[in-house]
């Protein structure tokens, strides 16, 4: 059995007090508690930005890449060797500005990875600039009369690639973000989770008490099936006075690792070269 | 007799050159020749003017010749923009339905092309098997064993095409014998069949290479002329344990790459200058993470778009150079399918050895062109993974560090899984533990680190392939695809009285330890040849202070360099 | 007024004989014409494939750029020129897979531009591979096992993203498509026509006559309303025995050049530079 | 008495460094004194170890001095970090609630600053306003300037804010005057007010450059330390006619860019070496469009994410061969301010008028460097589109080809919707009516076309600024961002008896001229000093063929030279 202690990392954290940052790294490692996954069997693959430095507070593989890159490193990866558990985490800017056509192509394929946003609804690490989130008429540094564009809805475009599990989870809900991301972990093929996250130093108008004031918990109303996708479009745009947080759509279809043949007895990282068959190809050519 | 012969065959695209070319150069490398096949076509799938060439030689042979025996027009076009190529003597075959076309030349030989495809295959479009019966029976070639390779490689396609194919290479031969009135002295014996020799293109022979290397992951975004590379690879996928993964774009293929690479498995992408320019900063992330990855650039003109199914040598400086902040690659460009092959071993080797990209570049010449081959030798092939830490020689408990510090810049690598260590890997500037850091001391040893690794890399760099001549009166330098050309070229300039030797670069970055360089006296001539515009080797070459060069050949309109293309600037220049 | 032979071109067409491209070039002429604009105050900016080489057929102001990037140079020529009509072009692959994060971003912004997509499912200059729209088990050069993923829906993409025109024509309907064009054209804002293209050489299976048989104009049914953002929703997923054609969605918000105050009295080039002013912002520093 | 005192502020991310350095800067620059202020922080936005340094000169200063007067340490990391920069002598103010710090050097200052802020302003985080306060007292600076200035400074966030900050200055200033017991020489009297210079950052001074050039748009994505560019001319924006546009990525900022630019109007980005990785692309295409485009890259240390905060000169060899293919362009490193302004002129002209991308190159060090500039002149600033044709001066009937030939490679721009003619600019190798084309000849003359223009470029490249001794015993060669310290170090080797020279290079590519080298004896030693690992630069300039490098100076490390560095690393070496 592992325990929190086993994903401890000694390595100094650089966020600010106060950011919603660290209580995501409390639900992950908690989630990853509940997973039964040791550390060594789990790769986080993470960006550039502020959220993008999680792995290394704790202890996991990582791999911590390039802004907006971290969906093809982690398909490499899981293509590698799907028996790790394979994560990826980046914010707002990196995974929908940077990264926005890797999210896309991510969910079509389908293929068997976590996926995190601390959704900040800024460029944290940068200094606070409008990221494709910020609300209609931010102000910052690059947009000083205010964002022109409206804020993009991440769930919406998550459903309409009919990505199989979409789900919002808070910061400040540490305990429910465990949860969900424990579920993102199970689900077989692309699990995506938005987190809402303050962002003390930047973001003054989506506070820690702002969001706590407006989630809730979607499991509250029982009649909403997250299978049905007319239903969790319509959810989707739920934002304002009511903020919903958990499940908001999933499908089942088979994941990308799963329809290789390749691997579909031994993940490629395990599999010796087999001289024999490669003579054979180039008889071929003769 | 010595035979040394090229059929050309002209038309629009769509009409199946590039396999008649590659049927020709089946059947002739099983009886007995050499042929080398390369294309000169339009960016479009249909129509505009196109030829394949077939050369075909009694001795190995590795580059197109200028001088065209049997031009085969399968259109207006073709008789009209190919034609000049000829000499009086030469043959032409062309539908005699195209109108507005007459010659008391015996050589210029209209055949009801289209008719008897009609008759003997039921089909119009069958009009080129009549084209290559003609050709092979003006070349004296016997039609039993033609038919019998025909069986072969129409097999695939179902007994009736084999058969309307047979019947229309049948009437064309036939046609020809009872209907040329011309001579036509030059003629291809077919010796017994054997299946003994290799055939195959340029890309075809970097992806059996990787595959023999032991490449797991390949992903890539189709570029010309690369596009053949992924293909090849992607149609032994079910067989071979390799996954091909199309992405979504270059810069997802190179990061996919890296991915698998960290994960430990080879991995390898490839496209043309304009995808590489999208991977630049992926390479760089394998840099500095110390990620294994090999990447091919096959090479065609730019800037830009350019011209995407011609040829060019106008990336190296690009290639060498790529990627902001310094830190060590390798770089290779192989001069034939052959070289092609077994480049690619030493590229896997490097790479994982060194913990680096490594860049192979071919360009469309040399990865769209079909070479006959002796034999590639897998056995040859010897897969070293560098140092690697597994469960069985790993010291419990675990301590790892990813980039601990070594003289030789290398540590040793975990593979995500096979331990119970973790391992962090980082693009930022990072401790020996692989964790983000702002120390100074710890930048400075880290960049020192990596390029510790530049002097290892060095040794393992060959020195050019030296050919021709001792003491020569002429050196030809070049790299890459020029290769065949440039030895036919100083055999002919060595014919002509002038001693000259070759050398040729396949190992260029690190620029090979110059000690290794082969003296040369004050009195050679020194000429470098480049499919560019801008001498992009002549100039890093001139920078190692021991060869100058006294005259550049540079050609950089698209099109390749044929022997006599250099043999006449060399001329020139004298 | 302008008439078709002003948009001439005598660049000879590289296109298979029978590809759907030819009628789409008649309808886009067609939608110049009565749009009542003229070949130079308009700009076509395209990619790279074989929908790209389209500007090169007709006689306007064209920028044949890169692969992918039809949407930024269209956005960066309409800001600094808004008085020009400004169109991007290009294949399936060219806007939906390297393009696709500029293809979120520029409907985002609500630049004024309209997009047109030949959408032939197939990378038609390449040589056929499996696109991005291509179906499922679509079997080609690069997916000889057929292709894992599902097909990406550019219309539920589109909705999801808030575009403000989202169409869909058929190059076998070019009156019909002259029609939506000059509606993209007229309409303020991102209008983003997915045009259903027949490709001869590669697409054995979306023929001409396969559309034929299933495309019907959306216009058929009166109580459908465009506006209505979760109809369009529903109607977007319509595929199979029955094929919508015409507007599915749209919607008013002003669009990005509207919002710029630099340029709501001139366009940026015909704006001359104002030496005073630039004095007094280096006074600032003193 | 000559002043030449630095000011090092030192503590956490968050804690308003950057702010102090600013005002302290402004204080002096209006007070008679010229400043330099550079800052030394982490990647991150709060904690952490950080410094700025203020460098206050009675004479022109531009770099930082390796040594500090006074340090105010605004945590206990900095007390024990920055200590160790310090002389006995040396001043080091800090808070008196630090525990487990004590010393009997009255040169050791603890101050109740939380304290004193409370008092005064009611706020702790105001206590870096004491220590301001407590430092001007030091150095003997009148009280009533540094209040007006904290006025006009402070004004913009309204008069509370003001009156509390001004209230604590006060209390620190005078816990000084009544408190501090040692002697400290170092003075800064205050000369009248004068309004008469400038105070601004590299990054500033480009904005501005640009933005005097007649820059209408610009459109990047945030990436240090090239973001304040983007930020300072987004807030142009409203008055001044200028539209930036925040892009979804660098690929899309470089193409709107290529846009903006094809449409009519002067159009740059900027960006640091990882997000040029993803322009690379579109600078080609801006290549072989033809298409002006003005590229800030402005460096930090790589590869990959590397240390996104500090600087380095290690991506000179990247820019000068990104993107495949070959065609022209030109690069620039202005080593201060005053020629950051200048040379974005220079780039747009050159970017106009021989219609290729144009590379700028900053970096760390030169961006987010306050300097004090005696002024900067818009009206020296001209403007040349190079080759337009207009409505007015087009000849109709209208028919216009872009890329029409011309000797000089440059074929005069027609601005879409400006004229009735229609443009058709083209990615692909194109007819001069821009076409695709497949013709070899075309080609070839297109190529040649394009690289006309390099020798055009070359003859605008201006050689480098000289400085110091004529024929001297040593010479030191660098460019960028090095300038002020290179001149430092020469005057200081200079006074050490070694006559010593300087050539600064802004212009680096197409390399100058070799003509216009000055002579240089023999017995002259040359150093190449670059804040890389490599000598990037050196290299470029050994390959010209003239200039034998005879020592080479590298930091790596990701801080900048300070004159001493280089004069230890000279000393070392003779
Ligand atoms: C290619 C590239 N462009 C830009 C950057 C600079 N950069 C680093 S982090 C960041 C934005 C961070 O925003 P987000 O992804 O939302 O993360 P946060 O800091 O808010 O958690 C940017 C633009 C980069 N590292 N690489
Ligand atoms: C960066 C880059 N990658 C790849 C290519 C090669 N390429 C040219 S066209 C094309 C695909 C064309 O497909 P699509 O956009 O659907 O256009 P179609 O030909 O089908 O009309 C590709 C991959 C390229 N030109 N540039
Ligand atoms: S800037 Fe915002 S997101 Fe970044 S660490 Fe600080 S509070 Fe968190
Ligand atoms: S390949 Fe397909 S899309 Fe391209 S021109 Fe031919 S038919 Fe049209
Ligand atoms: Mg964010
Ligand atoms: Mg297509």
């Amino acid at each position: 059995m592992v325990n929190l202690d086993d994903f401890y990392s000694d390595d100094p954290v650089a966020w600010c007090p106060g950011c919603g940052n660290y209580s995501i790294l409390e639900a992950l490692k908690q989630a990853f508690v509940n997973s039964g996954r040791k550390p060594h069997e789990i790769v986080i693959v993470s960006g550039i930005g502020q959220a993008s430095k999680m792995p290394h507070y704790l202890r996991c593989n990582a791999f911590n890449g390039l802004h907006g890159r971290t969906l093809p490193v982690a398909t490499g990866i899981k293509l590698a060797n799907h028996e790790l558990t394979v994560l990826a985490e980046g914010g707002d800017g990196d995974g929908y500005t940077e990264g926005g056509n890797h999210f896309i192509h991510a969910m079509r394929r389908n293929i068997d990875i976590t996926y995190l946003v601390h959704n900040n609804k800024v460029y944290g690490l940068t200094k606070g600039q409008a990221s494709p989130t910020s609300d209609l008429g931010y102000v910052s540094g690059t947009t000083p009369m205010g964002s022109f564009s409206p804020p993009l809805n991440p769930l919406l475009l998550a459903i309409s690639m009919d990505c199989t599990f979409v789900a919002r989870g808070f910061s400040g809900e540490p305990v429910h973000l465990a949860g969900l991301i424990l579920e993102g972990l199970q689900h077989r093929g692309f699990s995506f989770i938005d987190i809402l996250q303050n962002c003390v130093s930047f973001n003054r108008v989506n506070t820690y008490q702002w969001y706590k004031k407006r989630v809730y918990d979607i499991k509250d109303d029982p009649s909403y099936d997250p299978r049905d996708m007319g239903m969790a479009f319509r959810k989707a745009q739920e934002w304002g006075e009511k903020i919903p947080i958990g499940i908001i759509y999933r499908n089942d279809r088979p994941s990308l690792d799963e329809k290789h043949p390749a691997i579909r007895n031994l993940p490629l990282v395990k599999q010796e070269i087999d001289r024999a068959s490669l003579e054979g190809i180039i008889e071929f050519f003769r | 007799m010595a035979v040394d012969i090229t059929i050309r065959i002209g038309g629009l695209a769509g009409q199946g050159m590039q396999f008649i070319g590659m049927l020709l150069g089946k059947i002739f490398t099983r009886h007995g020749y050499y042929v080398f096949t390369h294309q000169d076509v339009e960016s479009r799938i249909r129509g505009g003017h196109n030829f394949v060439q077939v050369r075909i030689k009694d001795e190995p042979v590795f580059c197109h010749s200028q001088k065209v025996d049997i031009l085969i027009a399968l259109d207006r076009g073709s008789m009209d923009l190919d034609q000049p190529v000829l000499e009086p003597d030469d043959i032409m075959i062309f539908d005699v339905k195209e109108k507005g076309f007459t010659s008391d030349n015996p050589a210029r030989l209209p055949i009801p092309m289209e008719q008897l495809a009609v008759e003997a295959g039921g089909m119009k479009i069958m009009f080129n098997s009549v084209a290559i019966g003609a050709a092979l029976a003006l070349l004296g070639c016997d039609l039993q064993p033609i038919l019998d390779r025909l069986d072969e490689e129409f097999a695939a396609r179902g007994q009736e095409t084999v058969e309307k194919n047979r019947n229309c290479v049948i009437s064309g031969y036939g046609y020809i014998k009872s209907n040329f009135k011309g001579t036509f002295p030059k003629k291809i014996p077919l010796a017994p069949y054997k299946k003994d020799k290799l055939f195959m293109t340029g890309s075809q022979a970097m992806a059996l290479g990787a595959a023999c290397s032991g490449l797991k992951f390949y992903s890539g975004y189709p570029m010309s002329p690369s596009t053949t590379i992924m293909e090849y690879l992607a149609s032994l996928g079910r067989k071979h344990s390799i996954i091909v993964e199309p992405a979504e774009d270059e810069i997802a293929a190179i990061n996919m790459v890296i991915g698998a690479s960290f994960a430990g498995v080879r991995a390898m992408t490839a496209t043309s200058g304009g995808g590489f320019c999208l991977m630049v900063e992926g390479m760089g992330l394998a840099g500095m993470t110390e990620t294994p990855a090999v990447i091919v650039v096959a090479q065609r003109p730019g800037p830009s778009t350019g011209l995407p199914t011609r040829t060019e040598q106008g990336d190296l400086d690009f290639v060498i150079h790529a990627s902001h902040g310094e830190f060590p690659r390798s770089v290779f460009a192989p001069g034939n399918a052959e070289q092609a092959f077994y480049t690619m071993q030493k590229a896997f080797n490097l790479a994982d050895r060194f913990q680096t990209p490594v860049i192979v570049l071919g360009d469309q010449y040399l990865n769209d062109s079909y070479f006959t081959l002796d034999n590639l030798d897998p056995g040859r092939i010897k897969i070293d993974r560098g140092k690697i830490i597994s469960a069985e020689n790993m010291s419990y408990p675990v301590e790892y560090k990813r980039y601990e510090w070594d003289e030789s810049g290398i540590s040793p690598r975990i593979f995500p899984g096979q331990t119970e260590a973790v391992v962090y890997a980082d693009s930022d500037e990072h401790t020996e533990a692989g964790h983000i850091t702002e120390s100074a001391t710890v930048r400075k040893g880290m960049v020192v680190k990596r390029l510790r690794k530049v002097e290892g890399i060095r040794k393992e760099m060959d020195p050019p392939k030296v050919n021709g001549e001792r003491d020569p009166d002429l050196l030809l330098v070049g790299w890459g695809s020029t290769c065949g050309a440039l030895k036919e070229a100083a055999d002919i300039l060595t014919r002509n009285g002038l001693k000259t030797a070759v050398w040729h670069f396949c190992d260029l970055f690190p620029f090979p330890d110059t000690g290794l360089l082969p003296q040369i006296s004050k009195k050679t001539r020194i000429f470098s040849v480049e499919n560019n515009a801008t001498g992009q080797f002549a100039r890093t070459l001139s920078g190692q202070g021991r060869i100058m060069i006294d005259h550049r050949i540079f050609k950089f309109d698209g099109r390749p360099f044929s022997p006599w293309d250099i043999v006449n600037r060399v001329h020139r220049a004298l």
